[in-house]
């Protein structure tokens, strides 16, 4: 063995990466040298070399001198322990009495009376400031119809039961302020106008609910910027932990536990590929269902407790009743609160053993504990925010609609002389107009000569009239005979049918657009009904594609027409239909293409920016839509390429039925019989046998931008409303969530003091904050869950309101410090392949250009990809991570054609293949001991590879001899299969292998998958999810070590500041001015602290320098991306600076924050 | 084949949208004829305004008085002086003097040059400036204003009225502008945000009532092009063929203004908002002469069309909206009418007049039009729907009601007609 | 005890009403402070206007155009400039001129008296003459507006705006006026039947808005008073305190300013109405300056309350029409005022001023002032109903509307006070 150092401070390992410093090694590896074999090394550099990386110029980093903080134990895991264990000992102390006690009996008449009510096992009650124990298990219920305030409450202690009612429950008032105060909040640790805990301390307290982080947004003290040192347990995110089902997982289980008629077809569709994958029924593969459950209470009940179902349908009056109807059934409520209390307590109960088992690393606990207190300040800006966005939001719609409804009147003029059989776009709508109807005149014969007389009468009007002078007085009066002239015809008004028309004179499509008028004060005249979506929406602009009209068919959603074709001319006899102008198809044709002479339209390649700002929640949510469907092309070879084949010969059929028309496209379709005209689909994302349902949807943006789709009427209209729509997109969808944040504004008194004597602090602002309701581990991976905060994008210059989290702000005097963890999923990932390959930093391909790839030599993954491919970097970013997110092929291809829809369904498959073969690499085949004694015994010459593996074409080479030569129909000739080759081949083996394993579990905190994905359970199933699950899960593990160590250090070192929110990858700190950059400092060495117990866990003992550190902390004054984004958007054109008042923030890395602090957590002096 | 008249460049002479508009103005009542009328109308001056121009012109203004009345509480009116003022020392280029006085004067035998010169110059510094502005009034009568509302901001002052321009040279005569004006006073702290929150509530505004709304924009006003005193300016601008012009400008002014008219007499000045601050001061400032034109220009609609016979033609239409457009119905009758039918007209004229609907009497007209030549005028007119009552109507009560936005001819029968227009252009501000 | 206020003769000085009048319209926000103001105020010329006052105008002057405009089928609006106009043959007395330049003309060394004096003369003659009365403009418009309504008779042009006087010696600078005007073109035939028919409407407008109908009176205006060109003229004139002063003046003109004009060519201005003739002339001009004046003088009354305790007190209130008055209602709260009480006002004062209902913003001075003070500060700005809320609002939905012209205390609930307010002032637009 050999030691990979220098002399020199500079460490290198032998694959020449640059290791920590020696100063940080010997702290924190405790002297432990890592050692290498040279066999290792060898194999590491021909890979290396295979993969062009060997060799390639590194740059060096500046070595890095700090002292850290004293660490326990013997080693970082024991460090790591003993951290969490000190910190997560009261509450599990509590957590254990709770769970061991015997609940007293529930009260039988629960107190209508205003704040907490204690219920003595005598059963008398008592007025109280709060309970006292320091473990309760609470739940909290709101009226939803009358706001946003809580209406009652239950919580059980080991000793007592209480009850809490709201002031608006029990005193009736004709309206209440929409504004919540501290006040209207549950107390549970200060008095009635206090925002102090008595003796002015806080206690460690526990609180115990289920889906607890609803519960504590009414929780008084939660609101107060120091935060209580009460914490809180999830019997939901328990559950996820120890037993939950993925997404897909949920809606299977819904339908064969309820039997409900939305996911029977999914079931039968998993059942159909169950089979297919082996013979006979799949029994195994059903069993998760019953060990399992979905996430709400009375479910998880029935799965841990069993028993009597609970009863849920209380909970009605509490979404649709009013607050009397909760005053009605006051005693029923309280007890149905309270049922739901004992139950939760229930559940915990037979959770917390097996949740302690499961998840046996303390830092897993003490990390979720401090997840479940965050906390968002926001100030008077949030609800400026709120109006401006939703403004700016309903004026694009307004110019949205009336643009369109311009194209509808226009439209409309077509009507005269039926123009319209002329229209290119517009001949097939329903043109019809209805008779306007009259009753028949009864007309007695009296009338009818009366009538004659008049008709007699009738005067014509002298050609040269004089001026008549002034009216008579009388006439002025009142009975002048020009109004008894019309009052004698109105008459007539009996002869109106009862129901009156609407509008009976214009075309049917017109109609349909309409509201029929009315008193109603939001009736508004015209087409006001028309929407982008509407299919007759694309025609009324004229829509074309490369100058054929669009044209829309039931079978085969949105197409074009394309003129020429003369074997469906002679029109059917007599027929019904609106019949084509194929004529003036043709020469608008003609027209484009005379004008396409004159200027060729240039392609642009299509622009990535929609693509690129996927989350990577997208990408995750894209890759287990596929996941389903791919894994039966990459388990059966076999199988892929008789579907290839096929597919081949279909594609020849078409170009046979190509050749009849000029044209080349998605077509033609001939069962659109359409005379003169052939029909081509549009392209579809997902591939053309798709339909396309709108050409307005965001797949098409480029398109129009290319000049593909262009607008044949109403000039800028078309293009102007597509534009609007892209704005609007994400205050449509988010504007709900967002203004239904629970805002709570704190009162001078209740700020600290060193907010209120800022010179910044001003009496007319308001400051306040939001608890986003995080469910801890909210998905099977244990990642947190949250529909607002957790999964909202950055600023876009084009999306309304999607300022959103840089509304975030911080109050005088503070700061939020924080980072993102540099490519955390990529560095996990990699780490495993290494670990398994080598043992060494940067071994595999993979893993060396995650350490020290760079942009500017090409050598980094993205790159590298992008290289490969024949992409753009942001589009290969997409493929990387869904790749490891464990999309497949068919995923790569899909996304390859919808990135450039030119592409052929061929050229995208061997691209993928081709991306696939360099990356994940080949799969290669283990024979089986069965598979090797056939070969040996048939004498047969076998082809093997490194590890003595073989390849799919000898793989079915030998297969095709034994089934030659032997009678028996079937053998199991392989044992195991691997991926080689790639540069992430050995990466993905090690995935698979946990995956796999008998008892899959983290390699670092050793946090077990849920039962309902162990193998033994669900046997080759949800394989995709899975292997997902082994990189998400230590995501989730790197949260929770970097929570426990910035909570230490926050302590140790008096750093005033709270967690703030962490989204996945990003830990965001609330701050005290004066501490920000100690608490910058703090984040640093958490970091490496935590890649450290990362490498330390999977065998490594060090550290490669360039992941040792946040590339940079933020020290902000919100939340944003980037320091210096100014957040623009279509509501806040201005930028945060201008219109907020809020000045850039500093990027700190390592070597500045050094500088700052002297690199020294202790306060300066 | 309906293309939008006014946004392609080039056109050959008689097609350019420009030189039509105005004739069309011309023509349909709504500036008076005159070369030199056209082109201080063009110019965005206050012109001789016909029938037609002037109800729009009216509708405008009105609705400008709503929209920032309705707004926020305090925003009160004032109606201050055009020319004059008590205080002398308000500056002023133009001023108003008495011809006949210094005819007289300049008449006198008596003087030396020195002192005609001295009288005349006496004479002019006594005679009264005419407004260029609303802001100097609305910013004298601040102290008596804020004591309406107890010293407590914000508050806003609005006045609509004529304001005058110097000759800018070139000959031409000092022109008369239309202006509004809001001025609002408001903290130091928050005057940043009342620029933004006033230049949405005015974009607001003047896009309602338009047909092609991004024609209006806003833009910031940077650098140099900031005016004297001001610290952040914003424009609404309309998209003429010609380019664009400014609508509307918006500043946000600082205290210093007020603090000059004051003397500097700060403790005069002082509000209440939370402690004792001198407010800040945002001025709107719009030209609705200009309003008149670009609500004009972008309600004008070319279509062209194609009617087959290779005959192509061009209905040119005013679309203004149902609460701006001057005319919203006309009455008409068909040839060889009777007097019944005229009778019927005066009747339903009535009734339209009394719900404030105004109505075009073309009932009156004796001379014989085509259907198609009337209606190319109303259209041309804007006038929003176009009632027919005939022999039928006598029998049936049924008119034909044709509307200007889709040319479509709806059967109605009489009793519902006034209700059916008066819900029409009220509703109309609901999109 | 109800005296009226106005009539009676000899007060003693506190006692005075012209001066009670004048300084209640000063201080209830209807004028601007200042002497020289009140005086304009006072002679019936435009000043400056607060709030209120600002508010009364707009709504009389709406008023006077929704009563000529919906009278007659045709009449229409027109809106001509206020200085220069196209012809330079208007004549005028007052000028706009550039003061910048006649002073540099003035500093001029080089020319001699004779030149400077020349020179001085042209630019006067060059300068824009500002209008002093709307018919001018009326009558050049009248051969394009002819065309209009197809030369037949009769129609009308009606237009509002500023007109200018010149100062009438003693050191008064020029005053301008806010002039209404109807010009009337009818037969020669019919026209002293118009100007009767008009003054009848005239006179029955003015009353429909007065609390003592009898102080509106015409007189028919006699020998040498008629002004020249002029064949009849009557006078519409209010009795104020200080003696009857005119509000509108209608004149029967004949054909002879129209044919002059147009430089007597009969032919441009033969209109169709049996034979061909030139139309006679009825014009009709009003100050609304001054009808503004004898409106709030009309609706002043001061009533003696004798509270028993031998106190006498004088209660004044301005019991101005209901579609006039400019503050139709005040939303108070009571002490001790809560945020939620706040909010409850807000949205009423939405709902109100939705409904196009002027509100005061009663509930936000936070000044604490007594029930009696705030009554009579409501009595005396002429506010119609005052709406208290209180902590009973908040439990039961009910609150006190006081009435200003009965001082009675009424409980409503909330949901209707809106449409009891809207229904009571157009129900007394119809009385």
């Amino acid at each position: 063995s050999l030691h990979g150092e220098d002399s020199t401070e500079t460490r290198m390992n032998p694959l020449n990466i640059q290791m920590l410093s020696r100063n940080l090694h010997d702290q924190i590896f405790r002297g432990l040298q890592p050692e290498y074999k040279e066999e290792d090394v060898e194999r590491s550099i021909q890979h290396l070399q295979r993969h062009q990386l060997w060799g390639k110029e590194t740059s060096l980093l500046p070595d890095v001198e700090l002292k850290l903080p004293h660490m326990y134990g013997a080693n970082i895991d024991e460090h790591f322990r003993v951290l969490a264990q000190s910190q997560s000992l009261p509450y599990l102390d509590a957590a254990s009495k709770l769970q061991q006690a015997q609940l007293p009996p529930m009260p039988q008449e629960w107190s209508y009376d205003v704040g907490w009510t204690r219920y003595d096992v005598d059963g008398r009650s008592q007025k109280v400031d709060f309970p006292e124990e320091n473990a309760l298990v609470f739940d909290v219920e709101v009226c939803t119809t009358e706001g946003q305030c809580p209406t009652l409450a239950v919580a059980v202690s080991s000793t007592n039961w209480y009850s809490w009612c709201s002031k608006r429950l029990i005193e009736e008032r004709y309206s209440w302020s929409n504004q919540l105060t501290l006040a209207d909040l549950i107390p549970l640790e200060t008095p009635f106008n206090s925002a102090r805990p008595p003796g002015g301390q806080w206690k460690e307290r526990l609180v115990i609910g289920h889906n607890v982080s609803f519960d504590r947004s009414f929780i008084k003290e939660q609101y107060l910027l120091k935060g209580s040192k009460m914490r809180f347990m999830d019997t939901m995110s328990l559950h996820m932990a120890i037993s939950g089902l993925t997404g897909f997982q949920r809606t299977l289980w819904m339908a064969s536990k309820l039997g409900k008629k939305k996911g029977l077809h999914e079931v039968k569709e998993h059942i159909k590929k169950a089979r297919q994958k082996k013979e006979g029924p799949m029994i195994g593969s059903w069993d998760w269902v019953n060990i399992s459950s979905i996430n709400n209470l009375a479910a998880v009940h029935d799965l841990y407790v069993g028993g009597e179902p609970l009863q849920k349908e209380a909970r009605e009056i509490f979404i649709k009743g009013n607050m009397t109807d909760v005053r009605n059934n006051f005693q029923e409520l309280m007890q149905y609160c309270a049922l739901d209390v004992e139950a939760t307590h229930e559940v915990f109960t037979e959770q917390l053993p097996l949740f302690m088992k499961r998840c046996p690393h303390p830092v897993t606990l003490a990390g979720t504990l401090e997840m479940g207190v965050s906390y968002l300040p926001v100030n008077q800006n949030w609800g400026r925010y709120l109006e401006d966005s939703q403004d700016v939001y309903e004026e694009l719609e307004r110019e949205m609609k009336k643009s369109l409804m311009i194209l509808a009147d226009d439209a409309c003029q077509l009507l005269e002389e039926e123009k319209y059989k002329d229209d290119p776009w517009l001949w097939d709508l329903d043109w019809d107009v209805q008779e306007f109807k009259l009753k028949k005149a009864t007309v007695s014969k009296k009338k009818s000569s009366e009538q004659a007389a008049k008709a007699q009468s009738a005067s014509p009007i002298p050609e040269w009239e004089e001026d008549p002078g002034p009216p008579p007085e009388e006439e002025l009066a009142g009975s002048c005979p020009s109004r008894l002239a019309v009052e004698n015809v109105k008459q007539n008004v009996s002869r109106l049918p009862k129901r009156r028309q609407h509008l009976p004179g214009h075309p049917g499509w017109y109609r349909k657009l309409c509201e029929k008028m009315s008193e109603d004060a939001c009736w508004s005249p015209g087409a006001n009904l028309i929407s982008l979506q509407m299919r007759l929406t694309p025609k009324l602009m004229g829509l074309t594609w490369d100058g054929f009209p669009l044209h829309y068919t039931e079978k085969h959603g949105w197409g074009y027409l394309v003129p020429g074709r003369r074997d469906n001319l002679d029109p059917p006899e007599e027929s019904t239909e609106p019949t084509c102008p194929h004529w003036a198809i043709e020469s608008i044709y003609n027209e484009y293409c005379e004008q396409n002479r004159k200027e060729r339209p240039h392609f642009v390649n299509s622009s990535p920016e929609d693509d690129v700002m996927w989350t990577d929640s997208a990408v995750w949510t894209k890759v287990e839509e596929f996941g389903s469907l791919e894994s039966q092309f990459e388990e059966n070879g076999i199988k892929m390429i008789n579907v290839q084949s096929k597919k081949k010969k279909k594609d020849s059929d078409f170009a046979e039925k190509k050749n009849r028309c000029h044209h080349h496209g998605n077509g033609p379709y001939d069962d659109v019989d359409i005379p003169g005209c052939w029909f081509f689909k549009l392209p579809h994302k997902d591939g053309n046998h798709n339909n396309v349902g709108s050409p307005f949807s965001k797949d098409f943006l480029a398109k129009m931008e290319d000049g593909t789709l262009t607008a044949g009427r109403g000039g800028t209209n078309a293009t102007r409303a597509l534009e609007i729509n892209k704005m609007m997109s994400f205050w449509r969808n988010a504007h709900k969530r967002i203004s239904s944040q629970m805002v709570l504004w704190l009162r001078k008194g209740e700020l600290p003091r060193t907010v209120t004597r800022h010179k910044d602090f001003n009496e007319e602002g308001q400051h306040g904050a939001i608890l986003p309701q995080v469910v801890t581990a909210g998905t099977v991976t244990r990642r947190a869950v949250e529909p607002t905060w957790l999964t909202a994008s950055n600023a876009r210059l084009d999306r309304v309101g999607s300022e959103l989290k840089a509304m975030v702000q911080v109050p005088p005097g503070y700061h939020l410090v924080g980072a993102d963890v540099d490519s955390q999923e990529l560095w996990i990932a990699a780490l495993l392949g290494e670990a398994q390959f080598a043992g060494m930093h940067g071994c595999t391909a993979f893993g060396w250009m995650t350490l020290q790839g760079k942009k500017s030599l090409g050598t980094d993954l993205h790159s590298r990809t992008a290289d490969t491919v024949g992409i753009s970097r942001e589009h290969a970013k997409v493929f990387n991570y869904g790749r490891i997110y464990g999309a497949g092929q068919p995923f790569a291809e899909r996304l390859l054609m919808q990135f450039n829809h030119r592409l052929s369904q061929e050229e995208a498959a061997t691209k993928a293949k081709q991306m696939y073969a360099l990356t994940k690499g080949l799969r290669r085949y283990h024979l089986s001991e069965e598979g090797e004694w056939l070969v040996n015994e048939l004498g047969m010459d076998v082809e093997r590879g490194e590890n003595g593996t073989v390849s799919l074409q000898e793989l079915r080479r030998i297969t095709k001899l034994i089934s030659q030569s032997s009678r028996r129909k079937r053998w199991d000739l392989v044992s195991k299969r691997v991926w080689a080759g790639g540069t992430e081949s050995d990466m993905f083996n090690k995935l698979e292998s946990i995956a796999h394993s008998a008892q899959p579990s983290t390699p670092v905190l050793g946090c077990r998958i849920s039962r309902a994905l162990e193998p033994h359970t669900v046997k080759d199933e949800f394989i995709t999810s899975r292997v997902n699950w082994v990189v998400q899960s230590s995501a989730v593990d790197y949260l929770h070590l970097m929570l426990v160590a910035m909570k230490w250090l926050f302590e140790e070192h008096k750093i005033d500041g709270r967690f703030c929110i962490s989204i996945h990858d990003e830990v965001r700190y609330l701050v005290h001015s004066e501490d920000r950059y100690r608490a910058a400092l703090a984040l640093q060495i958490t970091n490496l602290l935590t890649r450290s117990m990362f490498a330390y866990s999977l065998g490594m003992q060090d550290l490669p320098q360039s992941v040792a550190f946040f590339s940079a902390v933020d020290i902000d004054q919100c939340l944003r991306k980037e320091v210096n984004m100014d957040c623009a958007t279509p509501s806040n054109p201005t930028g945060v600076a201008r219109r907020y008042g809020i000045s850039p923030g500093e990027a700190l890395d390592i070597y500045q924050i050094i500088n700052v602090t002297n690199g020294s957590l202790n306060i300066e002096r | 084949l309906c293309v939008r008249g006014l946004c392609s460049p080039s056109y050959p002479e008689d097609q350019d949208p420009t030189r039509l508009l105005l004739q069309l103005c011309v023509d349909r009542y709504y500036v008076s004829p005159g070369e030199a009328n056209k082109g201080r109308f063009q110019r965005g001056v206050s012109c001789s305004y016909g029938p037609l121009g002037a109800e729009l012109h009216r509708n405008l203004l009105r609705q400008w008085w709503l929209s920032v009345t309705r707004s926020k509480a305090r925003v009160f009116g004032l109606n201050t002086q055009s020319i004059g003022g008590d205080r002398a020392t308000r500056p002023g280029q133009l001023r108003v003097v008495d011809c006949d006085g210094l005819t007289q004067l300049l008449n006198r035998r008596d003087l030396s040059t020195e002192q005609l010169v001295q009288e005349m110059k006496s004479v002019l510094q006594m005679s009264s400036p005419v407004r260029t502005n609303l802001l100097q009034g609305a910013l004298e009568q601040f102290v008596p204003s804020s004591e309406l509302v107890n010293r407590k901001l914000p508050f806003g002052l609005a006045e609509a009225g004529l304001c005058f321009q110097p000759a800018n040279g070139s000959g031409c005569r000092p022109a008369e502008v239309t202006q509004t004006s809001l001025v609002w006073f408001c903290s130091p702290r928050t005057s940043s945000q009342w620029l933004d929150h006033w230049t949405r509530q005015r974009l607001k505004w003047w896009r309602k009532f338009a047909l092609f709304l991004s024609d209006f924009s806003t833009s910031e006003v940077l650098g140099e092009d900031l005016e004297e005193a001001t610290t952040r300016g914003v424009r609404i601008t309309y998209d003429f063929p010609w380019g664009k012009e400014t609508l509307e400008t918006l500043w946000s002014r600082g205290e210093s203004e007020l603090l000059q008219i004051y003397g500097g007499e700060r403790s005069k000045l002082q509000c209440r908002d939370g402690s004792k601050t001198v407010p800040h001061v945002v001025s709107m400032t719009g030209n609705m002469d200009r309003g008149v034109l670009a609500f004009l220009s972008n309600s004008f609609q070319q279509l062209k069309s194609d009617d087959g016979k290779q005959k192509l033609q061009h209905r040119k239409v005013l679309k203004l909206h149902p609460v701006l457009t001057p005319v919203k119905v006309s009455l008409n009758i068909s040839r060889g009418a009777t007097l019944e039918l005229r009778q019927v007209c005066e009747g339903l004229l009535q009734e339209f007049l009394e719900a404030d609907i105004t109505v075009w009497p073309g009932y009156l007209e004796t001379l014989q039009t085509s259907m198609e030549q009337l209606n190319r005028k109303y259209d041309e007119m804007g006038v929003l729907f176009t009632v027919f009552i005939s022999e039928t109507t006598l029998e049936s009560g049924l008119v034909q009601v044709r509307s200007r936005d889709t040319i479509i001819k709806e059967t109605m029968h009489i009793s519902q007609i006034r209700n059916f227009i008066s819900r029409y252009i009220s509703a109309a501000d609901n999109i």
